[in-house]
C-alpha cells in the first residue's frame, strides 16, 4: 500500500476539497509558494491566483477578511504560519468569528477554516513553537481538531471543510515528514473527528492527541517489555470534545495518563481530568495523572528545550506511577 | 436644486425617522428601559442617510457599535430593530445580539460590532466574495477606529487587491470621552487612505444633500473598481452612551454643535427650496406614527425563550 | 467603621501606590477621565498627565508600550477597558510581557499590570462580558488575580505593584459598585493573594472567585435552611494557584463544587478539578463538580444573559448533586 | 571625504565583522550545527552599521527576527551571539533565547522578536521611560512590518506622544519569499511617517557612509525631541532563512543583488579615497582572527543546565 506523509495529507485534503467545491479558497502568508512546511506548494499553480491568495504579514485582518468571505459564502482556509501568531488573530476568530452565528440570530454562519501548526521542533524558540489549543477550546462556536497522523489529517480538513462554523485545524511541525499507509481516500460524510485507538492496552488509558500520540506510543512498547500493556488514545477532535471510547477505556483499565505538549497548568489535560473523574469516578482505582509542558517559555537550547516536554520515558514513569 | 424634491424628502424622512427612533431610545434609557451600552446616531443621520441612500439592492452594508441609524436607513423595520435593542425575541437578532450586534440580513446588513474597528476586515472579506454580483460593501466605522492596527491592515489590504469597498468614517471629532487631538495627530483619517492610493473625499455630514452627492460619486468609483474613502464629518450631539454626563465638554460647545444638526439643517433647506411646510409636517406625522407603532410593538413584544440559544 | 466600595478600593491603592513610587504610571483609553466605571477618577488630576496617559483605541501598541516602560524600569498600569479585549493585547502579553525575563537569560524583568474587568453585568453584550481567565491561568510567567471583594482589591493591587513580573488584575464590573467595611490600610509585604475563607461550614466545599463568590454565599445561606451547611472559599489569586487551604478543606468535606462566571469547558475549573482530584483522591466522597457558564457567546436579552451563568439556585441544586 | 578615515576602517570592521559572522553561521547551519530559524543580514551590513554607529551610549537598540548585525553593530561579544545561536550556556541569553532573541543590556541591546513588528511598541514605552537621560531608542525592523496592524499603532503613538524613538526600516523588498509589491502598493514604509508628521527619510544601505550621515542627522533630531523614520534600502543577499533554496527570485536577480554589497563597495570606496590594500586586509585578517576565536570558543562552550530554567 502506498504511503504518505501528514503534509501531503493536508495538501491532498486541500486539493479534493478545492476540486469539489468552487467556494473553498486558500489565503495566508507565502501559501503561493507552500509556506514554511510546503504543505501548499502547487496549490496556487493548480488553482490559480483567485484560489489561493498570498497575503501580507496581517494576522488580523486576513483572518478577518476570511470570516467576511465566509459570511458571504465561501469556505476560506486561513493560513496561521505559527500557532504561536494566533493571539494577533484571536480578535477576529473569538470575538467575530465564533459568535457571529448566536449574535446575529442565526442568520448568519461562519463556516471559515483555519490551519495553522504548534509544538516544539529543532527549536525554533519560544514565540515558534506553543501549543495553545486551551484557548480555543475555551471559545464556544470554535470546533478545534488535532491530527496525529497522516490519514487523520486528510480526514480531518475534509471534514472541517464541511462544517457549518469556524474549525481550527492545529497541525503540529514535527509531523510534517511523517509517513503512513495511506487508507482509502473516500470522504465518509459520517466521520467525526473522534477518539482514535492507537494501541489496546489492559492497565492504563493513556489521552493523548497530536505529536504525543507517539511519544505515547513509544512509552507504551517500552512498557510492554516489563509486562505493562498500556491502551492509547489520541483524541483528534479537541472541541467538541467526544469522551465516550475513552470512558469505555477507563472502565476497563481504572487508571488513567493524559499526556500533551502544551504547559500543563490550564491546559487541555485539566479538562479532561475534570471531566473523566467526573464520569467514572467509581471506576478510577487511582488519581489521574496529567503530564505536559513545563510552565515556562520554550527554551531555545536543544537540551533544554527537549527537557520541557514528556518524553517517552517520562511517560513510562508516568504510567508507573499511575499503576503504583 | 441638485436633486429632486421627492429625493430630498425622502432623504429628510429617513433622517427624521433615525431622529425619533433615536429620541425614544435615549427617552427609554432614562426610564431605565434598556439594557446594556448604548451609542445614538443623534447629529449623525445625515451620514447613515446620505451615504446609504446612495447604495441598492446589491449591496452590503457592515457597521460599529453606533449602528442603529445605518441599519434604519437600510430599510429594516423600526419595530424589530426596538425590540432588539429591548432584548426581545421579534428583535432583528431575536434578542441575543442587542444595540451593539445588530445584523438584519434581509435588508443587506450584515453586521454591527462593539470591537472598534472589528467588522472592518469583515467588509474586506465579503466585498471579494461579491465581486461578481456588482455589489458594493460599504463599511461605517468612527475617527476613533483610525487608530486601530486592524484599521491600518485593512486599508493596505484593500488597496493591493483592489476590493469594492466603501470605508465610511464618521469623523464626530471624539472616541469616548476624548477629543480626536488627544488620540491622534492625523485630524482626518481620509489621510490614511491617501497613502494606498486609495480615491477619498471628505464631506460635511451636516449636509445629507452633500454626502448623497459625495457618496453617489463614491459608489460609482468602487462599482467601477477598487475602494474608496468617504469621510463624513459629523457632530455628536449625543454623548458618548446615552447617560454620558460629558463632563469632558462645554455646554457651550454643545450648544455650537447643534447649529450642525443635520435633520433641522435640511428641513430648512427643504422649506428654502419651496417644499410646502405642510408637506414636511405630514412627513414628520406620518413617522411619528410609525415610531409610535414601532414603540407599542417592541414593548409588547416577548422575551426569547431560552431554547433560542440551542438552536446553532 | 467606614466602608469603601470595590472600585474605591481599587483607587485607593493606585493612589497610594503612586503616591509611594514614581515608578507606577497609569493608561489606558480614558483612564484620565475614569473610564467607563470611573475607576481611575481624580488620578490624572492628582498625579498630572505626565503619570497618567490616556491613550488611543492601540491596545496591542499601549501593552507593548508598558513593556518597554517596564524594561525601563517603571511599573506601568495599563488598563484594557474590557477583558473581551485583551484578544487585542494577548501577543504582547503572552508572546512578550510573559517571555521576556526568560529569554533574555533573565537579564530583564517586565513588572507590568495589567488591569482589565470582566463578567456579565446589565447586558454589556458577548463582547463585553466574557472571563478569559482561564487563557492568561495558562500562560507561564503571567501572575493573575481577581478580587471579590473591596479589601483584597486593594491588597491585589497593591500587591501586583510590588512583583517582578506581568500581573492581570481582573476586576468584575458587576462589584465595582459592592461596598465593604473597609479595613485597615497598612502594606503588608508578606501577603500573598491566597484563598480567602468566605464562610465555614462542613458538608461541602465551594470553590470560586470574583463575583461567583457572592453567588456562593447566597446559596449557602439558602442552603442552612435546610441544614446543609457548606464552606465557600474565594480563591483571589488564580495564577499561581496556592490550594493548600482548600485542600484542607476538602479533607474535611469530601465533597467539591467549583463555580465560575466562565465557560465551564476549559475554564479555571478544569484545573482546579484537575487538581483537587490528584492532590485528595482518597478524601474524595463524589465527583468533583464544576458549574460554569454555557458554551455559548453570551447572549443579549437580559433573561438570557442571566440564564448563563450560575444562580444561586443553581449553585444550591449543584450542592445537592455533590451531596448526593 | 565626508567622514574621516578613521571613521571609515571602523565601519568597513563593524561591517566585515557581521559578513564574517553571518558566514560562519551559514557555514554552520549548511553543516547541521545550528538550531531553529536563522535569518541572516548578508547584504544588509551597511544599515545595521551605519545606523548603530550614529547612536552612542546612552542609547538603546531593539530589533527583529533578523538581529545579529545588530548586536554586533552595538559591539557584543561575537564569542557569546554566536554560542546564543548554538543555544550554549555562554549566549548572551545564556541559551534560552536564540537567534531570533537575542538581548545583551549591557550593550544597549534591548531585545529581539521573532513576532514580526513585535519590539515596535517595547521601543516607544523604552523611549518614553528614558527620556530624561536623553537617550534615543532605535528599532529595526523589515518592509514587512509596515503591514502589522502593531506597526501603524506605534507610528501614531510615537507622534502623539513626540516620542524619542528612531524607526529604521531595513526595506530589503521581500517578506519571507514573496517580493513587496505583492504584499503593499506603498513601496516605501516611510510614506506611511509622513502622514503622522514624522520626518523621515531613505537611503541606499548598499552606502554605508550615506547610511551614517543619514543616521547621524535622524538621530540629531530625535534627541531634540520627537521621532525620525528611517528606511534604509537594502538588498537581501542570503535567502529569507538559511537554507531557503530562493526558488522565488532567479539567479540573476540575485546576481545583480550583489552589486549593492555594501561590504565590497565600502572596500572600494576606502580604496578609491587612498586607503592602502594593506591596511584593509590588516582589518579583514584581525576580524577573521577575532571570528576564528569566537568560532573556537562557541564550539566549546557547554550546553546550559536544567536548572537555569528555576531562575525567574
Ligand atoms: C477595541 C476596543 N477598544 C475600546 C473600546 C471601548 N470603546 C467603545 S466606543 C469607543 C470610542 C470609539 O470612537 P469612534 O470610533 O470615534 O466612534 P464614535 O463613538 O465616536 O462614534 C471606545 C474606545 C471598544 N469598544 N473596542
Ligand atoms: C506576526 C508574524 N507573522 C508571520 C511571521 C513569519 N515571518 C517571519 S519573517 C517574515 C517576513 C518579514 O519580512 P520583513 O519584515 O520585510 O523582514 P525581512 O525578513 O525581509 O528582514 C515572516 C512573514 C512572523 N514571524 N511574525
Ligand atoms: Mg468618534
Ligand atoms: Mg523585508
Amino acid at each position: 500500500m502506498a504511503e504518505w506523509t501528514y503534509a501531503e495529507a493536508i495538501r491532498q485534503a486541500l486539493t479534493d476539497a478545492m476540486a469539489e467545491d468552487d467556494a473553498v479558497l486558500l489565503l495566508g502568508e507565502d501559501v503561493a509558494l507552500g509556506g514554511p512546511f510546503g504543505v501548499t506548494r502547487g496549490l496556487r499553480e493548480r488553482f490559480g491566483a483567485g484560489r489561493v491568495l498570498n497575503t501580507p504579514i496581517s494576522e488580523a485582518a486576513i483572518t478577518g477578511f476570511a470570516v467576511g468571505a465566509a459570511l458571504a459564502g465561501r469556505r476560506p482556509v486561513v493560513e496561521i504560519m505559527f500557532m504561536d501568531f494566533i493571539t494577533l488573530a484571536l480578535d477576529m476568530l473569538a470575538n467575530q468569528a465564533a459568535k457571529l452565528a448566536l449574535l446575529s440570530g442565526f442568520q448568519q454562519a461562519v463556516p471559515l477554516v483555519v490551519r495553522t501548526q504548534a509544538g516544539i521542533y529543532h527549536s525554533a524558540g519560544a514565540q515558534h513553537s506553543q501549543s495553545l489549543e486551551a484557548w480555543l477550546v475555551h471559545v464556544p462556536g470554535l470546533a478545534v481538531v488535532a491530527p496525529g497522523v497522516a490519514n487523520d489529517a486528510y480526514r480531518a480538513v475534509r471534514w472541517a471543510l464541511r462544517q457549518p462554523g469556524p474549525v481550527v485545524v492545529m497541525e503540529h511541525k514535527g509531523l510534517y515528514g511523517r509517513r503512513q499507509a495511506r487508507e482509502a481516500l473516500e470522504w465518509d460524510p459520517q466521520w467525526r473527528p473522534g477518539p482514535q485507538l492507537r494501541r489496546p492496552g489492559r492497565d492504563a488509558t493513556v489521552v493523548t492527541y497530536s505529536a504525543m500520540g507517539e511519544t505515547a506510543l513509544a512509552a507504551a512498547s517500552a512498557l510492554e517489555r516489563d509486562g505493562i500493556s498500556v491502551e492509547v488514545w489520541d483524541l483528534l477532535g479537541l472541541s467538541p470534545l467526544n469522551l465516550e471510547p475513552v470512558l469505555e477505556s477507563v472502565r476497563r483499565t481504572h487508571r488513567v495518563l493524559i499526556v500533551h505538549e502544551a504547559v500543563v497548568t490550564g491546559g487541555l489535560g485539566a479538562e479532561l481530568a475534570a471531566r473523566l473523574q467526573s464520569e467514572v469516578f467509581d471506576d478510577l482505582d487511582a488519581p489521574i495523572f496529567r503530564l505536559g509542558g513545563r510552565p515556562v517559555a520554550i527554551p531555545f537550547s536543544p537540551p533544554l528545550e527537549r527537557a520541557v516536554i514528556p518524553s517517552a520515558e517520562a511517560v513510562a514513569e508516568a504510567v508507573r506511577t499511575v499503576l503504583a | 436644486m441638485a436633486i429632486r424634491v421627492e429625493d430630498g424628502i425622502a432623504l429628510y424622512r429617513a433622517m427624521f425617522l433615525i431622529r425619533r427612533f433615536e429620541e425614544t431610545v435615549a427617552e427609554w434609557v432614562r426610564a431605565g428601559l434598556v439594557p446594556g451600552f448604548v451609542h445614538l446616531a443623534i447629529g449623525q443621520e445625515g451620514a447613515a442617510v446620505g451615504v446609504v441612500h446612495a447604495l441598492d439592492g446589491r449591496d452590503v452594508v457592515f457597521s460599529g457599535h453606533r449602528a442603529h441609524g445605518h441599519l434604519l436607513a437600510r430599510g429594516a423595520d423600526p419595530a424589530r430593530v426596538l425590540a432588539e435593542i429591548l432584548g426581545r425575541a421579534e428583535g432583528v437578532c431575536r434578542g441575543l445580539g442587542g444595540s451593539m450586534h445588530l445584523v438584519d440580513t434581509a435588508v443587506g446588513f450584515w453586521g454591527a460590532t462593539g470591537v472598534v474597528g472589528g467588522t472592518i476586515p469583515l467588509a474586506l472579506g465579503a466585498a471579494w466574495a461579491r465581486q461578481a454580483t456588482g455589489g458594493v460593501v460599504a463599511v461605517f466605522f468612527g475617527d476613533g477606529a483610525s487608530t486601530t492596527g486592524i484599521f491600518h491592515e485593512s486599508l493596505n489590504l484593500a488597496s493591493l487587491w483592489r476590493l469594492p469597498v466603501l470605508f465610511c468614517c464618521e469623523n464626530n471629532g471624539y472616541a469616548e470621552f476624548t477629543a480626536r487631538a488627544e488620540q491622534s495627530p492625523v485630524a482626518y483619517a481620509r489621510r490614511f487612505a491617501e497613502v494606498y492610493g486609495i480615491p477619498s473625499a471628505g464631506v460635511d455630514g451636516s449636509d445629507v444633500e452633500a454626502v448623497f452627492e459625495a457618496a453617489r460619486a463614491a459608489v460609482a468609483e468602487v462599482r467601477a473598481g477598487g475602494p474608496y474613502f468617504l469621510e463624513v464629518e459629523v457632530a455628536r450631539l449625543s454623548g458618548h452612551y446615552e447617560g454620558d454626563p460629558q463632563g469632558y465638554r462645554s455646554a457651550e460647545e454643545q450648544a455650537r454643535q447643534w447649529a450642525r444638526d443635520p435633520v433641522r439643517r435640511w428641513r430648512d433647506a427643504l422649506a428654502e427650496r419651496g417644499v410646502a411646510e405642510e408637506a414636511l409636517a405630514a412627513v414628520e406625522e406620518e413617522v411619528a406614527r410609525q415610531v409610535e407603532a414601532a414603540r407599542e410593538q417592541a414593548q409588547k413584544a416577548p422575551w426569547p425563550d431560552l431554547t433560542v440559544l440551542n438552536h446553532g
